[in-house]
């Protein structure tokens, strides 16, 4: 499970829906790549130095197949997006904990409990996978990765929809847009109220007041909800603390609440973090 | 062909050494770059105590480089002495540890911790542009810079390295401070007081509004401080400052450096550190130079 | 909507200013982009008699960026006012000359000679890090700025920015001092001092050792300092460093500059500036921003 | 003959020797090209922001086609020589004053001569065309400017020739070179002497030391010698005075005997020049 950096190969790209590109690369890392986890893709550019990290959507392990669905948010992701099959593009990876590390509360470095595999303690349990705008990709793989019993549970901003088709292939989904343009008005939340929907146990991703909203609901609900983080990172290896979220205990890192979301996250438990 | 050089009697199997704060203590990218090829790890500042650093977002990219507003986020001493030195006693490369603190007190309280622990020296972070109090204050003005370097060569037991600001007036003086003070050597530069503003939003991109800006992107600045310093004080300077390269460890070395330091750019390439020792050897070949001492200040 | 923004009672069409020393009289970049989009065109460094600058090479790039020293070659106040300043008055620019001397003398030479001739303003060139004397001097301690801004407004008959040195501990003392002596603007910032060194030579790049660091690797800097500046004076900032896009320059102004400049990238794209007036209006447009002095300092 | 930036598209390259590459490009600025001027070349990376530049080297103006010939001597040039067909650059041009107005005296600015056409003012004179090194590429499209007598004299490093097959077309052509691979062994002097080359005039382009020795060369036989000078360059259009070289008389821009390569330049009458 070694990190490094590695010239990945272009399979496949191509845009889904305005701005949300999906991108297959050749790497080494596909075999090793869980759900939750993400790569850092470097721009190839020396004036946009710092990698992006995106997360794993797919990976296709016999094949050496890894695939990232991104939005074009800024020079950098632009940058991606004009990648053709062939080209090279450096990665650094995997990094992060990814769903089954965080389920267990396994912790690399205080490894404070064993790595039990996710559906072994999944086993008898439902899942609701929740993904919300340009989180939703990451759940993809997570769905994909579960065996136990699950609902998808998927927020647009509005009926231009992406991955939709391939998450229906795994089982029953819900469709939140902003506009109502498509399934519930509103929040995934709103989504999981008016449909009844219910489980065991959430994985999310998301905009932030989505995973607060899932947090809070959980709460309410007695159920665990392990949710993913975004933040700037430098390096993505817990070397830089750039990368920080609060937690409501004593990070074991540095002992100041902080926790480093490149290494100890980007998946929390949401009891863990005071988001 | 000899590439070892030495600073305050302490000998680097080679001049490549990690910048303190982008190597986290050495364990973060130990699987991903061998630390045997260093000549030193240069640690995470450590205070006395815990600190928590500064709110988030604390990264910023910029045209050739980044900012950063940590604040100087670590663990505090004991943690330090109990986890992160012993890591590295499995590594041959010297450990060099970052100190920082809010008052003089607070740095004297870390270097009698570190005095006798298996470390070669301490660096001293006088020159953090992103806490408010201490720090970037005592690295600013000349006389308090040596005032607080001969308090901490008082009660040091290793060589000590005062670790110097670019945002100064005049870095000659700064440097002649540090070795009136007592200092075995001096490093620089620290990072350049920066900003960004996400226009969008109308807001600073960094919690901290402001933060140190750093990468390739400061190279000329680095290389005229270093230059300014070496020809100035006796002591050994170490240079830092946009190094991504041999050529560009190269050209501080020429400029006055006994050794270098990479910073952002392991971020970028986490084997830049080895690539550089590789680099520096193979130069040294191709120009048959047979001491990399003879590098040093070369340049006319 | 109103692009329009006042300096010191001169009122320029848009923010946008060429940055003193790269677009020579304003002749030399004519036939490459339109003068008559510029909110104002700052001429090269005057002096009281020619000067020669410095030997070559007086040029080197760097990572995003450039060192020059140029060393202030210009012909002189006559020649000035005979050949350039009668150029410039078939355009709707305003025109801002700077002016640059050894000694005080030799800037109150200028000042005069100008002071009758059809320009709207004066910036005070107290900061350029490659001539010996005078000039950088004036523009590193407080003390002496807020001198020599005094002596300056006391001949002067047209209005006095000075121009501020980003190589100082505290770039707000340095705002402070230019308000106190009068001034009735300041801009910043000028070059960082930087050294290039040919490893494969063993020799400084440049003739003259150092050399000014300017164009997108500074922006960060310059912003940093802009800002501070902005929220410590009451006059009015023009901001530049390293701007290459409306989006670099209304970043300047969210910061606090009143009017921007730009150096560098005219040489890298002689329109840079008509793209950024330009660029300015879209942004506003898009924005729903009806005036453009709203912008300024509006960063949270 | 006004300046511009332009984007240029590529219609060839190719390797003529080790390091050495042949550049054709589509420009509209290929009809107002005259030997001895050149255009600034940008990179296209933002870690490279100058103009290199590269002398006109051919034009073919109904084709709108305008070639350089240039060594690999640095990042921009290794990246330049990575360009291929159908590719778009940056260029800016055209910039310098070129064969043509040097030798009849005419200064853009000043304008204290007419322009009198290069073949009208040396009609009936014999030309001796000198390239050394890199400074060969400009001296073909000046040679094959030239309707009068001309003679050309090539200096290489060795054998590895670059551009003789085309030279040896426009007349004869006497080479030099350093190891004595090929022709006579020496400068370009050495093989004027050796092969008795006379002439009125010299047109020529190369390092600093050959263009000091043809100077006094030209200053000995009582000839004019018009010389093409290098010098690092920001604006390339007279705004930065940073391409300055030494006159023995007051420059007509400064009036402090310093001229500006790139306008008043780069080709000088090596009587005008300090060097
Ligand atoms: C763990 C993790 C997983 C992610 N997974 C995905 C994904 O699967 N698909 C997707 O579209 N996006 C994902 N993101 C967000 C993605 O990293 C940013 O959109 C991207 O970095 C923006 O880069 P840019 O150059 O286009 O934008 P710019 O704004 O030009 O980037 C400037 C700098 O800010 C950083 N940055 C900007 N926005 C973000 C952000 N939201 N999060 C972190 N850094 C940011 C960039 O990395 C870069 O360093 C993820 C972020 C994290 C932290
Ligand atoms: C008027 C003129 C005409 C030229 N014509 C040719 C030509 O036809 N063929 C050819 O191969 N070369 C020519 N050169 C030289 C060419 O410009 C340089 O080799 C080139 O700029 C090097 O760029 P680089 O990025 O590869 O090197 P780097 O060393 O990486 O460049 C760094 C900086 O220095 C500048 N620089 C480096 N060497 C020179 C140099 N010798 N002259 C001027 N600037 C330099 C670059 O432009 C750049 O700004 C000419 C130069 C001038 C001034
Ligand atoms: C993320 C980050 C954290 C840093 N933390 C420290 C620190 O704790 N102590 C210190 O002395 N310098 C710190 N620095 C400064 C670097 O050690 C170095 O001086 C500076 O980054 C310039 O080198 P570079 O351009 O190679 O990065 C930090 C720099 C970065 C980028
Ligand atoms: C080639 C060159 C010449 C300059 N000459 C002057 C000058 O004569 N007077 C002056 O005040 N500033 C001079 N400057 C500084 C610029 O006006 C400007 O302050 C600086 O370059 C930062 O802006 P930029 O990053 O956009 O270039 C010069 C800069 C360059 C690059
Ligand atoms: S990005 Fe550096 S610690 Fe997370
Ligand atoms: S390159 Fe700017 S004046 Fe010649």
């Amino acid at each position: 499970m070694s990190k490094r950096k590695e010239e990945a190969t272009v399979y496949s790209q191509e845009m889904l829906t305005d701005g949300i590109y999906s991108l297959w690369i050749e790497t080494s890392m596909a075999s090793q790549a869980k759900a939750g986890q993400f790569i850092g893709v470097f721009t190839g550019d020396g004036t946009k130095l710092l990698a992006r990290p995106i997360s794993i959507c797919d990976v296709k392990s016999d094949e050496n197949l890894l695939r990232m669905v991104y939005r074009v948010s800024g020079g950098g992701t632009d940058l991606i997006s004009k990648l053709k099959k062939g080209d090279k593009v450096s990665v650094i990876g995997v990094l992060g904990n990814g769903y089954e590390k965080a389920a267990c509360g396994y912790n690399e470095e205080s490894s404070n409990c064993e790595l039990i595999p996710l559906n072994k303690s999944l086993e008898g349990k439902k899942v609701i996978v929740i993904g919300g705008g340009i989180g939703i990709p990451p759940m993809l793989l997570a769905a994909k990765s579960l065996q136990c019993e699950k609902v998808m549970v998927l927020g647009y901003a509005n009926k231009n929809t992406f991955l939709k088709d391939e998450f229906d292939k795994l089982g029953q989904v819900y469709i939140s847009t902003d506009d109502g343009s498509l399934g519930t008005k509103g929040t995934v939340i709103d989504a999981i109220k008016e449909n009844g929907v219910s489980g065991d146990v959430i994985f999310a991703c998301g905009p932030m007041p989505m995973l607060r909203g899932i947090k809070a609901y959980a709460k309410e609900h007695g159920m665990k909800a392990y949710i993913s983080l975004e933040e700037r990172m430098a390096c993505g290896v817990g070397a830089c603390l750039g990368c920080v979220t609060k937690t409501v205990n004593k990070d074991h890192h540095t002992h100041v609440n902080n926790t480093r979301i490149c290494v100890e996250g980007p998946v929390f438990d949401s009891e863990v973090v005071d988001i | 062909m000899n590439t070892k050089v030495t600073i305050a009697g302490v000998e680097l199997k080679n001049p490549v050494m990690t910048a303190s704060g982008t190597f986290g203590s050495g364990q973060e990218f130990s699987e991903m770059t061998d630390l045997n090829k260093l000549g030193a790890v240069v640690t995470k500042g450590v205070s006395s105590v815990p600190w928590p650093g500064n709110p988030t977002p604390r990264i910023a990219e910029v045209y050739g480089g980044m900012l950063n507003a940590i604040g100087l986020q670590n663990p505090g001493i004991d943690v330090f002495i109990e986890r992160d030195i012993p890591f590295l006693q499995d590594y041959s490369c010297k450990k060099i540890v970052n100190v920082c603190g809010k008052t003089v007190e607070e740095y004297l309280a870390v270097v009698e911790r570190l005095n006798d622990q298996p470390i070669d020296m301490m660096e001293i972070n006088v020159s953090c542009p992103n806490v408010k109090e201490g720090a970037l204050a005592f690295g600013q003005d000349a006389r308090v810079l040596e005032d607080v370097t001969k308090k901490i060569k008082a009660v040091a037991k290793k060589p000590i390295i005062m670790k110097l600001s670019p945002n100064v007036t005049n870095i000659k003086e700064m440097g002649l401070a540090a070795e009136a003070g007592g200092a075995n050597a001096v490093s620089l530069i620290n990072t350049l007081m920066g900003m960004k503003i996400d226009i969008n939003r109308k807001k600073f991109v960094l919690a901290n509004k402001t933060g140190g800006f750093s990468g390739p992107a400061v190279k000329p600045v680095a290389v005229r401080m270093v230059y300014d310093v070496a020809h100035t004080v006796k002591i050994p300077v170490i240079g830092m400052g946009g190094i991504a390269t041999a050529e560009d460890a190269i050209e501080f070395m020429m400029a006055g450096a006994t050794a270098i330091s990479v910073g952002t750019m392991n971020f970028v390439d986490p084997e830049t550190t080895s690539k550089i020792a590789d680099g520096i050897e193979q130069f040294m070949k191709d120009k048959g130079i047979e001491d990399i001492n003879d590098i040093i200040g070369c340049v006319e």
